[in-house]
Order: structure tokens, then C-alpha cells, then sequence
């Protein structure tokens, strides 16, 4: 593989509340070629045609909040989180 | 302690009993109920969706920051998820303690932090027939305001 | 809003779920246990004694002061009177809110002002035999020093 | 009656807790001189032995709270209320 080439992983999205509505599946794996969870997010939304402003969500990855500059890596689960609402 | 999701009634007076020991003098419950109205509009009934495994692992974390902010004996809490109607119980948080000033710290601690960091969503359906995730309203362009 | 004296057991949860309303979003509710412990001594159980009339004329004063003060829907209250057990109810204090901080502030305000001026007495039993009536024991020489 | 006679009051008093137990009774009637709350509690104290100090105490009147230098009339009832507890 030359440097020129992305690096392809294997990653698995769940969906939840209005981003589980909006995408229409509550999860799916993919292929990506985007480094970051935030790079993921911004190909998702494109997609999904999700228009959940980026400051609004925060992100988990297997099982645990992360930052958005959190580097992919190959089997990572990851989920985007609206603004939550317990109570 | 413990913090748990439930898709059946919570069984407040259950819970209660079980933290009822001799050596707390006083003991502090919070208890979130589906209210009929929000934001100006009638409700129906709520329907709470949970990224369980994170919700319960931050659930966990939030009640250990407390116990280790406050000297408090217990504390222990249940949220719903799932479909509610009016008047029943969407969360429960109980804390004792052998002072009450430190039940109700810890008790209001818990409650905030989970309603500000827990991932679980609340879904309104309105009288009017709409529907909106609380607080997805104004994070875009056109999302909720269906 | 009520303020009662029992001296039987405090029925919690009926009283709680006859609070429930579909308008309301948030309750709180403190309650005081009989603890086996107090100022260094082994507790064995616990008598209340009430200047009856007084006491629910001042408690009703209480929770009508709570409620000019803070924004919330209901609040009631009851203390025991008589023999208690360890591990029992003591008092109780229970109020619905639509929000829950004002629920939080309206039950910590009538909690310690039922504490400092409802004409209820405690009187401890200890397990080395000796008794005190609680807050009378540095008020004179040797009161309560028995 | 000639003013330098003193007047005569008919007054009830309850006893509550740790009064109760020292005075040995739960309730009394009474012919005071005293002319305040005040005055009846320090007559009181002398005669049944109380040494709780008055800094402790507060005094009903009738069922109601009422001041050191409430003035008795005939047929009050009086409470002497020892440093409360509830909760």
C-alpha cells in the first residue's frame, strides 16, 4: 500500500433518538476512509443528509465518550449522541 | 450504589426499602414524573430511548463522583425507557446519609449531572400530533421542528 | 398541603402517589430514619412528644411559607409521635414541583424549619440505659445529664 | 381592691418533654401574681425546681407563640417549650 493511498477501515455506526430517525437504521458497519470520528461525522451527515450542527453532538466509541479528533481504528463502534434528555 | 434502566415500572417504595438501614439519620429521593405539558404544548405520553451500555457506565460514574464529593451513606437510581404515560415515574434517584444537608447535595448532584451527561433521549408526543426529541429542537436547520 | 402527627407508622407511599399529578414534573422528598446512633452512643429507639395544637399550627405556617417562597405545586408533611423503632420514619416531607430545583429548595427549607421550631421533642434511648431529650442536654446544670 | 393588692390570675400550664418529666406533671392549674410569661416562668422555676436557663425556652400562649413580656390574663393557658428536636 503506497503512502498516496487511504487507509481503508472497517467501522460499525449505531444510530439513536432523532439521529436513529433521521438516518433511518439504528446501526450499520462501513468502510471508511476518514481518520478522525469528527472526519466520520462530517462524510455521515453528508450522507444521511443529517443537519445536526457539529457543536451540538458529542461522540463514543466502544462504549465511551471520546474526542472528536479521536483516531479510527479498524472495528471501532462508533456512535454519534445528540443532545441528551434523561429525566 | 447503583444506577439502572428499566423498561418497566420503577418500583419506587421497593428501591426505598432496600436502602433503609439503621445508621442514616436521613434520606433524600428525587423522582422525574411525565408531565402533561412542555414548551406551551399538551403531552401525551414521552417514549425514552437509551444508549444503555455509556448511559449506565456514566450513570455509575456520576453516583461515584458524588459519593466522593459528599458524605453520603448510599445512593442509588433507576431511569425508564421505553414508551410512558402521564404521572408515571421517569427517573428515581434515592441518597441517605447520616445528614440531610449532604443527601440533598448529593440527590440534586446526581439528578443534574445525569439530565446534562447520560445518553438517553426524550421523545414528546403531542397532543397536536407532533413529536420532538427534547432539546434536537433548535440543533439544526429544519430537525424537530417537524 | 398538610401538615399531620401520626403515631402510627407513616404510610409513605400512599401519601406520595396521592401527591402524583400529571402537572407536575418534579418531587422531592426527605425523610427522617431512626438511627442507632447519635453523639457517640449506641441508640436502642427513640419517643416523639408534640405540643399537638402548636405543632401542626407552626408546620402549617412552615409549608404556607414554602409556598409563597418557592414556585411549587404541593407540599405535605407528617411527623410521628410516640415509641419508633430503629429504621422507622420519623418525618416525613414530600413536594411536587414543575421544576425540580425549586422542589429541592422548598423541601430543604421546611425540613430544617420543622427542625428548629415545631414543638416536637426526641427523646433517645441508649443502650447504656441512660435517656436524653435531644438539644436539652446543655440547656441548665445538670438537666440532662442523667 | 386596693392597688397595692396584687391581682390574682387563674392560668393553665402544660408540660412538655423534659419539663413534663421535672416537674412531675403533665398539667396544672394555677393562681399566679404574675403579671407576664416571664414572671410565671421565673415563679415556676423557684418552685418545681427547673433549671433550664430562659435563654433556652420560648412561651406559648392559648396556643400560640408569644412573647417574654406577654401580659397573663385570667384563664390563659401557658406552655414553657424547651428547645425542640422534630425531624
Amino acid at each position: 500500500m503506497s503512502p498516496s493511498e487511504p487507509i481503508v477501515r472497517q467501522v460499525r455506526l449505531r444510530y439513536f433518538a432523532v439521529l436513529r430517525e433521521r438516518a433511518g437504521i439504528s446501526s450499520e458497519e462501513r468502510e471508511t476512509i476518514s481518520t478522525t470520528v469528527e472526519e466520520l461525522y462530517d462524510e455521515i451527515k453528508e450522507e444521511k443528509g443529517l443537519d445536526l450542527e457539529k457543536k451540538f453532538i458529542r461522540i463514543a466509541c466502544n462504549g465511551d465518550f471520546v474526542d472528536f479528533n479521536y483516531s479510527l481504528s479498524d472495528g471501532d463502534e462508533v456512535v454519534f449522541i445528540p443532545p441528551v434528555a434523561g429525566g | 450504589m447503583s444506577f439502572d434502566l428499566t423498561s418497566g415500572p420503577i418500583a419506587v417504595d421497593i428501591i426505598r426499602q432496600g436502602m433503609m438501614s439503621q445508621d442514616c439519620g436521613g434520606f433524600v429521593a428525587f423522582e422525574g414524573w411525565v408531565r402533561d405539558y412542555n414548551d406551551g404544548k399538551a403531552v401525551l405520553r414521552l417514549e425514552y430511548e437509551a444508549y444503555a451500555e455509556l448511559a449506565i457506565l456514566e450513570g455509575h460514574r456520576i453516583i461515584n463522583e458524588a459519593l466522593e464529593q459528599f458524605p453520603v451513606k448510599d445512593i442509588r437510581s433507576v431511569h425508564r425507557v421505553g414508551l410512558l404515560d402521564l404521572k408515571e415515574v421517569a427517573v428515581w434517584v434515592g441518597v441517605t446519609a447520616i445528614h440531610r444537608e449532604e443527601a440533598f447535595d448529593a440527590c440534586r448532584y446526581v439528578i443534574n449531572e445525569i439530565k446534562s451527561r447520560v445518553p438517553i433521549w426524550k421523545k414528546e408526543f403531542f397532543a397536536d400530533g407532533t413529536t420532538d426529541w427534547t432539546r434536537c429542537q433548535n440543533c439544526s436547520g429544519d430537525l424537530g421542528n417537524k
